[in-house]
């Protein structure tokens, strides 16, 4: 080959000089963790400042009181009071519910389910994080084959993700107003769901109905993120391994038992991490569809307490949230170590 | 290999889809679970189509009913009015909005593609001490409410933060009515999330088509925006669409970041609410701009569908 | 860095900005340079901006002076945040900011706006004081009696009718003639409506109103239902805008407890556990418990409901002549005691609740913006800019007198229904707006709407709505 | 149960016909090896058995079943992979026994199964590495073990033993004809080998171009080939080729002359036909001895000399100014000539010799068709048609 | 320029040691063949040398520079993966041009010298395909010629020509050899096929467990291996061993002795030897005139034939109820031998027959060491160290 280039390649290596390319080869020359450091760096400084620093500056918030009148915006400090009130309940007046359950001990442990944020929240996460999946995988499931117009299909699943809240809001809301919408009838002249048992007549009023409408919502918004999360996942999974699993006589299912599902695990679990921590912050599609006095998520917490302003509160009720949003997440990281990522 | 037979499903009797009565239909899907397994799959399909589009369409019955009208709705528009697509702009200059949420997404996504690309190359391939302390951490992030970053960062943005470096103190500049105060936070906010999907996509690459790209002389960087990354095209493009989608559509910062005007790079929900008086509603207006404005997002995803659905790893290695 | 804590001196502001100087004067001379000033209006206003505009300077602005607005987000709440934001940061710009009389307070007792009283011209404030609807004006003072606010437009809602519908019942013109300034009792009105509903089966709804949990409710609708039972949420109108915490709170008291029955009366029908004697029931719709403004009107704009309690805005859409025209009956919120009879001085008959907008000035902005701002506050105050704002968006003047002035009568529509307007306007309750307030309202809303909705009995409702109100007031006494 | 029929089955991608009217009918029980150039259609015409693509016309049966458009699964067949294919989220263990697991065998069962399997792929103690902590070899062990703990009626190896060292190829060659033997399985078997080939199958197919040239057994391939294309594939190195034409002599071309009667193989004087000869066929004069039915002399001129261990090529130089082609693409190269001698002969690079032709060693192909029409000279063996079946697929 | 050095070069994995102590002097332009049993660590050592596995120990020099923590990219070597690797989001001409493009060669340079690589691999045509468009083989090539179309100082080639059939291999072998020729590059090249580790380099490396057993010249390797390893690795099939001792009258073992004189091989009486003797060297006693210096006649009986086409293997039992053991893996096997005849001898199975050893081509080595005392008795070669390089890493 190539006699004529005899010095083709040490030509051209020497061609490349000046400060770029000894930046490369200093990049190059760098050990495995100094240029992973390397690498991380735009990064760290992008989350150090956009996020890092407000976040250190809102904990610092959390630790002084309220201040509604003068100029001021926080009280005096106080330390952790904000959080020993919040957990305590002791705060629980300022916010549209109140913030932790009263914990029982019969089943389902707690008095009143839907009267605290948490387990208004939890309860969301858990349902719709849980159908988003399935359905999610659903979709996916369908999008991975193969079929004449399947590029409309697949646009069709996914619009959903692209509706911005406040129309995802207005759209349900609609539907679900007495007089406007029609899936939602009167005492005299039921719906087919108020008939079923699904809802009142007045759902958006209701936290539970409401509640169960918001999780509807959220379903068809975002299980499309759920799909495409999964169908990348699918995707890129080397179709000759499905050859093998054919041939050794797997059944659908058991190709998708045995290579689909552990292949697709990482990705099922990052887009469920993900869901989970998005879910356990849900504010917007609660704001426009029923209101935060009505399904106080921990979010709407946060935004009330930030608008009323109590800025302290909000700060405090932000970390907290954080924090159990990090005792959820944890679930997923024992889950994540398990499957060496 | 034997791409006739690509995915999971489906054989490739295509020709067969319709013929018969129902009777011979059930003798054959008897003989031949591949029909039973078809059919389950379009009634799937069907069912997935009606509910993700049947709240589109509701969408489109409000937008076509006078405002007025709109009550005691059916399943059919009162009335017929597209000119609603029209006055939707007369209103509100919503193109302008479009534009600058397009542009807003579109640049979020450009940064947090390029940062989570190498976070994710580095978090996917790479063993480091500190890896998993620093993937929680970016993780953490990602728990607090929106909230809790805004009163900092509208002041950062604003000119209210000072930074003292010995005896100069430079203020932060005031960047109030322009992309940046969306623009970087977005990023931010929208980063974990990519860097984790890559992280998974980039993973899962064969360190046999690194190897051999690097043996041909790339550097670790040209390795992995010369291989990685394409073959994980359907993860980036995933991420990418996931975090444009959401730029797109983001209000909660971006309101407070600009005066709401077009021309101060308001993005397109503060376009939609335009629309609204302060009691008076008009659906079909919002209607109508919600559908115009998740055109782009379609045209996007259709774009980005073929990345998507691209099974690249075949036919690269022998092992 | 500052983190924001710290004592009042330090402030919120993030140190870098001087304590804004909220009651200096300031220099009321005409500038001479062409200046323009940013306002930070609503979207009606900005879609009339150049007809407004020119209004200004028929009302005398100097020509030099042009403005532009900032037509920020009808939706209230986005608004407040925005404006909390951009006053907590120092922001110099806009100069005015248009403010919901329902939210203005807070700013006021947060310093964040300029006081007027100290910084506008002696004549200006007096007009004020003296000519603009008292409700207002009270709802844009702070604690010192100083005005922060000036009053841009008032709006107080009435109860529309279907005059052909009533018809149908027996009633006639002259009914509605008196009705028109002579409200009736809470009774009569639900006799009537029943009457009209019998007499129209296929019409749906008989009264429609506002009963969702939202500020709407527990500002509004059921500040109105209370107020005219002759009860308060803090015992009467002068305790309105405090003293928080050295104030009681009355809503366990009999008349807010009569206002929540007879509601149910209304809704749920005379059988109700709790049911009001003497109001005829059954002649709302479960639905209203999930209605706002819209959602309610759009029944009765349909032709589906009889009565229907709204806003002003939503007369000029029923009163067009291609939905009832003049078959569109208005007239003031019925009461449930004349005020002899209620509890609490300034309660009792025929109150609207007060909504309406202000003009208030960014004491951050730079004196020549804040000169030229003075300028548009003074043409405002034109009588003529009044009628003619109300001409272009329909937004009531803020003087009463302006009410029956034959212009505002000739505006088409609500012009007709000015009479009407005049007496719900002298009869305004404002909302109790306080720094605490919209922890209030939250809490209100939620309750009274429990218990309209039979989750809750009246009384345990208002107690427990009493029991945290007790505790917001102490949090912040 | 286990044998294998194609019937006038072919494959076409876009622009690429793969397997073109292929018909093939296997035994149950036989040893077939498919072999070809590479691209000809083998892989190919293995999945189409196995199910995983389906043929664009034609038929495929498996015991008699038609079986062309059943899914994989209900085939009976075990495939090993060309390109490996391990799943690379099991461990060897799994990956073995992934096939027992799918039809729910019990555990000991599995077990055993898969001890044995590493035991004849030699990768005891190595069951629970993950496939990238393997090398190539390794990982082809564990595509085979795969395949063979099932017990299908049909195995489908292709190119199983493609990245074994020597030893562990011979090794794996007896395993898996013992397996063969034990089970009685069919088995269908790409290599690239010819000693594979030869000495493990009942019957070679040789495919080109998508078409079948010749399905016989390996000697009747080796030494009767029915055309040209099978002549110079099978063997190695392979087979001389000159061309030449017919004349009442016999055998005319430019260096080399063969004399036999035309008559006498049938064959008309004047036809073009190419003459092929195996390396091992040409003897130096000296081992004249050896030779039954030898050639006139032939002088000739040394080359380049390939010393192998057991054997040395010669290639020789028929005219003076001939270039050397170490590479036997062209089919006919008139002036080189190939030859394997013993490896302690006594011959240097660039010197004359004379060679000579073992007469009964050499093939007559029609040069226009490719045919064969004999096979050994005087002894006269007829062409291919009488013993060996010649694939119709020939044009 | 060229020259490939490691020193004391070791690769631990978790709890493999892939590569163990290798020391390898490789001179500038030498082609060298790595061989040894799957999983001996030849592609690790070959991934070190690329610079994409970091040695856990030791240096690598190329051309007196130190890469051993070098990027790839700056050592200028070009690589054939064993796993071929192709970038399947590129066709054929964009992979094959990716290193070109890399170096911003001009377009119509990288399009010169894509056309001509595609020629030497055969694959014109073919260059708008997708890698998952084509043959397991014809991907090989393109790896081939991926790496071909680069003019490094160093090939790395793993087994590049494993799925190629015969006839190309051959050609490809070719070609790499006249590309050698031309570039004057270094290659280091893994095979397990013989020939092509015979016939192509100028060194052969044979490694055991990541150990280096002797580096020589092929014929040194096959003629006078180092130890017992190589002497088994190198010939296919390989090379019959039968333990013993030495006595006075020389080797005495359970069925065959062949004497000697100890004193005049240097070993002492007593020690235990293993005697190999290659398939080729073992002979009928009808062609004894063939040896120069033969054995005794040994008595045996025929029992697996296995006809070659060239050759004809014959397995021999040496005592009557022995065993078959077709695959030689055991070291020694006493009572069987292994013997290759032409293909035209006249020989059956399960005949008895007489054989004799070529004395000059036996081969003594110690039983406990592995070690090579000699290579031929009479004629006295004595063990490798004069001629051969034996690696010093075996113990
Ligand atoms: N990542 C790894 N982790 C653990 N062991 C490994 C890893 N990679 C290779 N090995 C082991 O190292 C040894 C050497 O591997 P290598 O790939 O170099 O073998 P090889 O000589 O190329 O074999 P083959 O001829 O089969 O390709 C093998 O035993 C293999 O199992
Ligand atoms: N998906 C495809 N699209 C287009 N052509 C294809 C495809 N798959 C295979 N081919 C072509 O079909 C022919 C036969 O391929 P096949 O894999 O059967 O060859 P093979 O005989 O197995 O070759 P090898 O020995 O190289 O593995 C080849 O020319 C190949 O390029
Ligand atoms: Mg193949
Ligand atoms: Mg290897």
């Amino acid at each position: 080959m190539a006699t004529e280039q005899q010095s083709g390649e040490a030509l051209s290596e020497s061609r490349r000089s000046g400060p770029y390319a000894s930046a490369v080869n200093w990049m190059e020359a760098l050990s495995e963790t100094q240029f992973a450091y390397l690498l991380l760096t735009p990064a760290l400084i992008l989350l150090g400042v956009i996020a890092l620093y407000p976040l250190a500056t809102t904990f610092s918030m959390s630790l002084f009181a309220d201040q509604l009148t003068g100029s001021a915006r926080l009280g005096e400090f106080v330390g952790l009071q904000n959080y020993i009130d919040l957990i305590t309940g002791a705060r629980d007046f300022a916010l549209p519910s109140a913030f932790l359950p009263t914990f029982t001990t019969q089943f389902p442990f707690v008095t009143d389910i839907y009267s605290s944020a948490l387990m208004v929240t939890l309860i969301f996460t858990v349902f719709s994080v849980l159908f988003e999946t399935l359905i999610g995988f659903g979709q996916a499931l369908i999008l991975d084959q193969d079929f004449r117009g399947r590029r409309w299909v697949r646009v069709a699943i996914i619009i959903p993700w692209a509706v911005p809240i406040v129309i995802q809001g207005m759209i349900w809301y609609l539907m679900f107003q007495p007089n406007i919408g029609f899936l939602v009838g009167t005492t005299d002249n039921p719906a087919l769901l108020n008939q079923l048992g699904f809802i009142g007549t007045t759902p958006l009023r209701d936290t539970a109905d409401s509640l169960f409408l918001i999780i509807v919502a959220d379903v068809w918004k975002t299980s499309a993120f759920m799909a495409l999360l999964i169908l990348a996942g699918m995707q890129s999974i080397d179709r000759s391994l499905y050859d093998v699993a054919k041939v050794a006589g797997a059944s659908r299912w058991q190709q998708f038992k045995l290579i689909t599902f552990p292949l697709i695990l990482p990705t099922v679990l990052v887009a469920m991490l993900f869901r989970t921590i998005d879910a356990m912050r849900v504010y917007g599609i609660i704001e426009t569809m029923a209101g935060c006095q009505t399904v106080p998520s921990l979010s709407c917490l946060v935004v009330t307490t930030f608008n009323a302003p109590l800025y302290g509160t909000s700060a405090t009720v932000a970390f907290i949230t954080a924090g159990i949003i990090g005792i959820v997440v944890s679930v997923y990281i024992v889950n994540f170590a398990s499957e060496g990522i | 290999m034997s791409n006739e037979s690509s995915g999971i499903g489906l054989g490739s009797d295509d020709a067969e889809m319709k013929r018969g009565p129902l009777g011979r239909w059930v003798n054959k899907a008897i003989k031949n679970p591949d029909r039973a397994y078809r059919s389950m799959f379009y009634v799937a399909t069907v069912f997935f189509l009606v509910t993700t589009l049947f709240p589109f369409y509701w969408l489109l019955v409000i937008a076509l009913t006078p405002n007025r009208l709109i009550s005691n709705m059916g399943l059919l528009p009162k009335g017929f009015n597209p000119e609603v697509f029209i006055t939707m702009f007369e209103r509100v200059p919503f193109h302008l909005y479009m534009f600058n949420s397009f542009v807003l997404g579109i640049t979020t996504t450009v940064i947090v593609l390029l940062l989570a690309s190498l976070a994710g190359y580095v978090f996917g391939r790479l063993r480091f001490p500190g890896k998993s302390f620093l993937m929680l951490g970016i993780l953490a992030i990602s728990y607090f409410p929106p909230a809790a970053f805004l009163i900092p960062l509208f002041e950062l943005f604003t000119g209210n933060t000072a930074i003292s470096i010995g005896f100069i103190t430079v203020s932060s500049p005031d960047l109030f009515n322009t992309p940046a105060p969306m623009v970087f936070p977005f990023s931010a906010l929208f980063l974990p999330l990519s860097i984790f999907i890559l992280t998974t996509f980039y993973g899962q690459i064969p360190d046999g088509l690194e190897d051999a790209a690097r043996v041909e002389g790339t550097t670790r960087l040209g390795a992995l925006f010369r291989v990685i990354v394409p073959l994980s095209a359907p993860g980036v493009a995933t991420a990418g669409v996931l975090t444009f989608i959401a730029v797109y559509n983001e209000f909660f910062f971006s309101f407070l970041m600009n005066n709401g005007e077009a021309s101060s790079w308001a993005p397109i929900v503060a376009g939609i609410l335009k629309y609204q008086g302060q009691f008076d509603t008009p659906y079909n207006l919002m209607a109508a701009a919600s559908i115009v404005g998740v055109l782009p997002v379609a045209i996007l995803v259709i774009i980005a569908q073929e990345r998507i659905v691209s099974g690249l790893t075949a036919g690269a290695l022998k092992e | 860095i500052s983190t924001g804590g710290g004592d009042s001196d330090d402030g919120g502001n993030g140190g870098t900005e001087t304590e804004a100087d909220t009651d200096t004067p300031i220099d009321t001379e005409e500038t001479t340079e062409d200046i323009t000033i940013q306002m930070a209006v609503d979207t009606r206003f900005g879609d009339a901006e150049a007809e407004i505009q020119q209004a200004l300077y028929d009302a005398g602005l100097p020509e030099n002076i042009s403005i532009e607005a900032i037509a920020g987000s009808q939706v209230t709440d986005n608004r407040q945040a925005q404006y909390q934001q951009w006053l907590n940061g120092g922001r110099e710009e806009p100069v005015l900011l248009m403010m919901d009389s329902g939210w203005t307070v807070p700013f006021i007792a947060r310093d964040q706006l300029q006081n007027l009283s100290q910084s506008l011209p002696q004549d200006m404030i007096d007009n004020i004081e003296n000519n603009y609807f008292g409700a207002s004006v009270s709802t844009a003072k702070g604690a010192d009696g100083d005005l922060y606010g000036q009053p841009f437009f008032p709006d107080f809602p009435t109860m529309q009718y279907r005059k052909d519908l009533l018809r149908n019942a027996g009633y006639t013109d002259e009914d509605f003639d008196t009705w028109a300034t002579e409200s009736m009792s809470w009774e009569e009105f639900s006799k009537i409506t029943k009457e009209a509903m019998e007499a129209n089966s296929d019409i749906e709804y008989g009264y429609t109103f506002q009963a969702d949990v939202y500020e709407g409710l527990s500002c509004c609708d059921f500040n109105e239902f209370m107020t005219s039972w002759g009860g308060a949420y803090f015992g009467g109108r002068e305790n309105l805008f405090g003293p928080i915490g050295d104030r009681p709170v009355t809503v366990d008291e009999e008349p807010v407890l009569n206002a929540i029955r007879m509601v149910r009366t209304m809704i749920h029908g005379e059988d109700d556990e709790h049911a009001l004697d003497g109001i005829t029931g059954d002649i709302a719709p479960e639905a209203v418990l999930q209605w706002t403004e819209e959602t309610s009107r759009k029944p009765f704009t349909d032709g589906n409901a009889i009565m229907h309690r709204n806003w002003p805005y939503s007369i000029n859409i029923n009163g067009a002549d291609d939905v009832f025209g003049e078959d569109l009956g208005v007239m003031p919120i019925p009461y449930g005691v004349t005020p002899e009879e209620a509890q609490y001085e300034g309660t009792g008959g025929p109150v609207a609740a007060l909504g309406g907008w202000h003009f208030t000035m960014n004491p951050n902005a730079p004196d020549e913006q804040k000169q030229a701002a003075v300028q548009v506050l003074r043409a405002m105050q034109d009588e003529q800019f009044m009628l003619d704002v109300f001409e272009i968006v329909g937004w009531i003047p803020p003087k009463p007198d302006l009410l029956g002035s034959d212009r505002a009568r000739e505006v088409p529509v609500i012009g007709r229904y000015m009479d009407q307007l005049r007496v719900a306007g002298e009869n305004a309750i404002p909302r109790p707006v306080t720094v605490v307030w919209p922890q209030q309202s939250g809490k209100i809303s939620q309750e009274v709407n429990n218990a309209m909705a039979r989750d809750k009995s009246p009384e345990e409702a208002m107690s427990d709505l009493k029991t945290q109100l007790e505790q917001i007031e102490q949090s912040a006494a | 149960m286990g044998d294998v029929k194609l019937e006038h089955v072919s494959k076409h991608y876009d622009d690429v016909t793969a397997v073109d009217d292929m018909n093939l009918d296997i035994n149950d029980g036989e040893f077939i090896c498919l072999v070809g150039p590479s691209g000809c259609g083998k892989s190919t015409t293995m999945e189409m058995i196995a199910g995983l693509t389906i043929p664009s016309e034609g038929k495929v049966f498996i015991g008699d079943r038609e079986v062309t458009n059943l899914p994989p699964k209900d085939r009976g067949v075990a495939m090993v992979f060309q390109n490996i294919a391990l799943f690379p989220h099991m461990d060897v263990y799994d990956n073995i026994s992934f096939g027992l697991r799918l039809r729910n065998y019990d555990k000991e069962e599995i077990e055993r199964r898969v001890n044995r399997a590493a035991d004849v792929v030699q990768l005891e103690g190595m069951l629970e590495r993950m496939p990238d902590e393997m090398s190539g070899g390794q990982r082809q062990r564990v595509a085979i073990a795969r395949a063979i703990v099932r017990n299908p009626g049909v195995f489908l190896m292709d190119e199983p033993l493609a990245n074994l060292d020597a030893k562990l190829r011979v090794h794996m060659r007896t395993e898996l004809q013992r397996l063969h033997k034990e089970l009685d399985t069919t088995i269908i078997y790409v290599t690239h080998d010819q000693a594979e080939a030869m000495t493990m199958s009942d019957r070679i197919a040789v495919i080109d171009s998508g078409q079948l040239q010749q399905i016989d057994p390996p000697l009747v391939c080796y030494n009767e080939p029915a055309n040209l294309f099978v002549a110079g594939f099978i063997g190695s190195p392979s087979m001389n080729f000159l061309d030449g034409e017919v004349t009442e002599d016999g055998f005319v071309s430019q260096n080399i002359d063969v004399e036999f009667d035309p008559a006498n193989l049938g064959v008309e004087v004047g036809r073009d036909v190419t003459l092929g000869i195996r390396p091992e066929d040409v003897y130096l004069i000296e081992d004249e001895h050896l030779v039954t039915n030898p050639s006139h002399e032939i002088d000739a001129m040394t080359d380049v000399l390939e010393p192998m261990g057991d054997e040395i090529f010669v290639y020789l130089k028929l005219e003076e100014d001939a270039e050397t082609h170490l590479d036997e693409d062209a089919v006919a190269t008139n002036d080189q000539l190939l030859m394997s001698v013993a490896p302690d002969t006594d011959i240097e690079e660039d010197k004359d010799v004379s060679v000579l032709l073992d007469r009964s060693k050499v093939h007559l192909f029609d040069t226009e068709t490719g045919k064969a029409i004999s096979h050994g000279i005087e002894s006269g063996i007829q062409a291919s048609e009488p013993t060996g079946t010649e694939a119709e697929s020939d044009d």
